[in-house]
Formats: structure tokens, C-alpha cells, sequence
């Protein structure tokens, strides 16, 4: 048998037994399991030898399929029948079909008029439904969301837990002028690039501070599109402004 | 009657979501039937040939949203291209949205494969809600579709999900295993 | 014709900034004489009275907007706007949930910012209850989390709370980075 079967393109080892099984025009009910756990194998192997990682759920399969096999050749023991029950191929047979009918679903879900794909709503609405909005809650916020802000936070703790501490003396103005620097490269900047990894919490501070000031003197314009995506800043302020401020370190002379 | 009928094509403009009926209802302090007529009406009035907005139902109420046809103009104004939901995330969307409420061994199960990684996807999308944990040792926790779901897809409710009937007939095991409830949202 | 008018209005109920001539003959690949009469035609049966979206133009583009006059009953909704919880409430709340019961110090030393203010809105909000007095110098307040806190999220009990490590679960990468333990300072 030749095979030009790539196992990226099968969801997992159901998809590709149901592929073999309609290649081959058997009946799900009754699929000859010599034939078909052969195939599985032969692919498997040309995966193997192309170097190619086969996923441990197909290997699974392999060994369930041969497990399989070997007990529809043993020769009927009646006592045996009674004991495991029905037919060896039962429980197979029930996955495949119940795995069957979800891909259909899916493929029934693809066609569906989807939002943002094929229906569209006023800008800024479809990104608001991104947060979960039940009708009645006067909130609307998952419990993925709560966790995974938990987890983040955490997980930048963790690093500053480590951190050495060096008491400095840390100035505004120098802050201001770092961002005014950047302003100058960048006519927009993102929130999060401005606070180095390696910042210690005062220079964190001392960085907010410094926006804060330049929001102030409306040298920068702060811009967030959803409610937790990036925060940007946009360059307002000329260059020749910003020029002059990283002299004097936030210190604007009237004009 | 003519001012009631304007003030709802508002309410549905201005509000973006889909608003329940009870919601207008509440909204124009007028009870619901005489809100179902002018829904009705106004329905017919924008799903006529040659408007490009439509009045659908979704997500348990009612919504403005572009004709599909239009889709291939309307996404010149796309800033972004939409990240196309895979096949692997469209198959456990499936197992959820017909079986829910399902733990994750349930779905890995069905699908026989981790499923770790699409669900994840598929809650930083907000397609999923978790609805506490199953009791069961170990206590795995219990996912269902959430309301975004409904409005991705343009479903009424989860009884507007397809219907899966050329397997439905196939084993009645299996055509008890399919809850199609409507769910409380 | 009657698709172009169709597509008009789509892209202008979409875009939902006002779009200009220019803009939209680029669009729609047409010129802009045509798109002209399109707008009037347009305006024409939004203007008409019984209407509750208008076609105006405003701001050197054309824009759908409510009509004026029905402004007091527009506000009724804006005002139920469902309000969101910021980032850094949503922060100081995930705290309180998984670390409870916790004083302000420990939050705050967690955040590395003054919380004072978070927490005030989320004990207005009744997500917060306060638990008694911790026994260290200074006897701090004792932060958890409320009954309606739980219904919020439909939760029964505090046990329902999905632990990290069921998320990293999801995600092999999460399950290095986890968890830390309480820190004491």
C-alpha cells in the first residue's frame, strides 16, 4: 500500500482511522480490523522512519488496535464471549461514530455565519462582547480571566522576589528624558515596553511618575482599545518639544 | 405606536449587544407582546433585498449585524485578520456545545487527544464558561459554551445548534448521550 | 445599483466613525457622483420620520447616529451599562480569591502599588467582606472575598475556585511558573 498520508493533517488517531475506513469503503459497523490495524501500522512506521514524531496518543491507538485483533482471533470460547461481552470491535465502533458525529458538527460550525468573518458589527462593539456578557450580571468578568490575572501577577512577583536591591537615588527628570527618547524613535510606544524586565520596583515607580507627568503636560496621549489589551502611548508633542524637555528633564518652558 | 417602533430600532443601534426582549420590555416600560409585533415589523423591514443590515436574533435577543453576503466588501475595513478558529478547536467546540456540561478527561476522551492547548484557546476567546466542578473524585471542573459562543455563531440558543440527524437515528445510546437543553443563560 | 446602496450602508453601519466620500468610493471602487445619489437615497428613507437611526453628515464623512429627540430614552441604557471591573480591580480581587483571608499590606506588597482605592470600590461593590483583625502589631483588617462574590461568578463555595495549577494543566508552559508560596515580609 502506498502511503502519502502527512498525521498533522488527522485531529488525532480517530480522525485517522475514520479516513482508512471510508478510503477503504467499510462499514463502521463491521470494519475488518486485520486490514485496517495493518494500514495504521504501516503509516505509523513510515513516520517513524521519515523521522517524523509521531504523537503518543497514535501510538496508544497501535497498541489498542492490535489488542484488538488478537482477541478477534482467538478461536470463540463461549465462556470468554460471556465474560468480556460483546464484540472486541464494540467500543471502537462506538468512539469512532460519537467521534464522527462531532466532526461533522465542526464542519457544520465552519459554515455557520461567523462574527467578524462573515457578519460584522459597528467597530468597537465586537471587541467590547469579548468579555463575557451575561445579560443580567451587573459584571462581566469569567473566572478564566480572575485566575489567569492571578497567575500573571504572580509569575512577575516571582522574578522581583529575587531581585537584588540597590537603594539609588532615582530623579523624574531622568525618567522623563529616557521616555522622551523613545518618543522621539517611536511615535508610539507600548506601555508594557516602557518598564524593563529588569526594573526594580522603584524605577518602576519612578518611570509612572515620569508618564504621569508627561500625560500632564499632554506630551503623550495614553490609548487602550479594549479593556485589558496593550496599553499604548502616542507621541502629541513635537519633536522639537520633546527635545527641549529632555534637557531640562520636564521642565517646559511656556510657549 | 410609530414613536415605540423607533425608539427599539435606537434601543438595538445604540446598545451594540443583542437585548432580550425582556430588556426592551423593561427599557420602553411596554409589555412584550406589543414589543414582538414591532420587532417583527421591523425585521421585515431591514431583512428585505438590497439592505445591507439585518435584524437577527442571537444569543437570546436581538441584534443589527451586517448581511453575510456583504462579508467579502466588508472586510476591506478589517484592520486585523481574524484568527480562524482551527479544526481541532472547531471538534472540541462541537464535543462541548453538544455534551455540555464536560469535564476535560470527557473531551480528551471523545477526541482522543490532549486537548490542553485548544482549550485554552478556546477560553482566552471566551467561547467557554466553567460551571463549578463535577463531583467526582478529584473534582474536575465542568466546562460549558458561554454567551460569546452564541454570538460567534449567530445562534437563537443552544437548541438553534445543528441538528446532527444523520447519526442521530444511528444508536439510541448514543442519541441519549446528546443533552439539548436549553441552558440557563 | 441596489447592491451598491446595500453595500453603502453596511460599510457605514460598520465602520461606525463617520466615512467620508472619498473613502468610500475608494471602497467600493465607484465614483463618487454615484455614491452621491446612493447617500441621498439614503438619508431619504433614514430621515424619514418613525426612524430611530438617522444618516447624517457630520465631520466631513456620513454617519449612522440616533435620532436626537429620542435621547432621554437612549440614556435609560447607558446608564445599565454593564460596568466592567479594571485591571488592577480585577487584580487586587484575584488576590483576595485565592490568597483569603489577606490584610491590605500583603495585597499591596503582591501589586507593588497602593490598593486603597481598589479596595473601597470593591467593598461598595459588595465583592469584599471584611473578616475580623489579624493578630500582628497594628491588629490590620483581614480581607475575603463575599456570598455575592461567589453568586458573581456562579460559584457554590469557595472549593469551586479553579485552582492554578487546574489552568496550568491547560498549559504545560503555566505549570513551571507556578505557584508561589505566601510570602512573608
Amino acid at each position: 500500500m502506498t502511503v502519502d498520508i502527512n498525521l498533522e493533517n488527522f485531529s488525532g488517531p480517530l480522525d485517522l482511522l475514520l479516513h482508512l475506513i471510508k478510503s477503504q469503503e467499510m462499514d463502521i459497523y463491521d470494519i475488518r480490523i486485520v486490514k485496517i490495524t495493518e494500514q495504521y501500522l504501516t503509516i505509523i512506521d513510515q513516520m517513524k522512519q521519515l523521522d517524523l514524531d509521531v504523537a503518543g496518543e497514535f501510538l496508544v491507538m497501535a497498541a489498542q488496535l492490535i489488542h484488538i485483533k488478537s482477541r478477534m482471533l482467538l478461536p470463540v470460547n463461549e465462556e470468554l464471549a460471556e465474560e468480556e461481552g460483546e464484540d472486541p470491535r464494540a467500543e471502537l465502533v462506538k468512539r469512532l461514530l460519537e467521534y464522527q458525529r462531532y466532526k461533522q458538527a465542526a464542519a457544520l460550525f465552519e459554515q455557520l455565519p461567523q462574527l467578524e468573518r462573515d457578519v460584522f458589527l459597528p467597530h468597537g462593539v465586537f471587541e467590547d462582547l469579548l468579555l463575557e456578557s451575561p445579560q443580567d450580571a451587573e459584571m462581566s468578568i469569567s473566572i478564566y480571566q480572575l485566575a489567569s490575572a492571578f497567575h500573571q501577577l504572580m509569575s512577575h512577583v516571582k522574578i522581583e522576589v529575587f531581585h537584588e536591591v540597590v537603594r539609588e537615588n532615582l530623579a523624574v527628570s531622568d525618567y522623563i528624558a529616557r521616555i522622551c527618547r523613545q518618543l522621539i524613535d517611536h511615535s508610539r510606544i507600548s506601555f508594557r515596553d516602557l518598564f524593563h524586565t529588569g526594573y526594580q520596583r522603584s524605577e518602576l515607580v519612578v518611570t509612572f511618575l515620569a508618564l504621569l507627568e508627561l500625560t500632564r503636560l499632554r506630551m503623550v496621549g495614553i490609548e487602550q482599545v479594549t479593556t485589558f489589551s496593550d496599553i499604548w502611548l502616542m507621541r502629541v508633542a513635537t519633536e522639537d518639544q520633546l527635545h527641549r524637555l529632555q534637557l531640562t528633564g520636564g521642565i517646559l518652558d511656556d510657549d | 405606536m410609530t414613536e415605540l417602533k423607533a425608539v427599539i430600532e435606537a434601543f438595538l443601534f445604540v446598545a451594540g449587544d443583542p437585548l432580550s426582549l425582556d430588556k426592551l420590555a423593561d427599557l420602553t416600560e411596554t409589555d412584550k407582546t406589543a414589543i414582538k409585533d414591532l420587532i417583527a415589523l421591523l425585521t421585515q423591514e431591514y431583512n428585505r433585498s438590497g439592505r445591507g443590515i439585518h435584524l437577527v436574533e442571537v444569543a437570546g435577543g436581538y441584534q443589527f449585524r451586517s448581511d453575510p453576503t456583504l462579508a467579502p466588501w466588508l472586510r476591506r475595513l478589517q484592520k486585523e485578520r481574524v484568527q480562524r478558529l482551527s479544526a481541532a478547536a472547531l471538534e472540541t467546540l462541537a464535543i462541548i456545545a453538544y455534551r455540555q456540561p464536560v469535564t476535560r478527561a470527557e473531551i480528551e476522551y471523545l477526541r482522543g487527544v490532549d486537548s490542553g492547548g485548544v482549550m485554552k484557546t478556546l477560553l482566552e476567546r471566551n467561547l467557554l464558561r466553567i460551571l463549578g466542578k463535577k463531583d467526582v473524585p478529584g473534582r474536575p471542573l465542568l466546562y460549558a459554551t458561554s454567551r460569546y459562543f452564541l454570538e460567534l455563531f449567530g445562534l437563537k440558543d443552544l437548541n438553534d445548534l445543528p441538528t446532527l440527524k444523520e447519526f442521530a437515528g444511528l444508536d439510541p445510546e448514543l442519541a441519549e448521550a446528546l443533552p439539548l437543553e436549553p441552558s440557563d443563560h
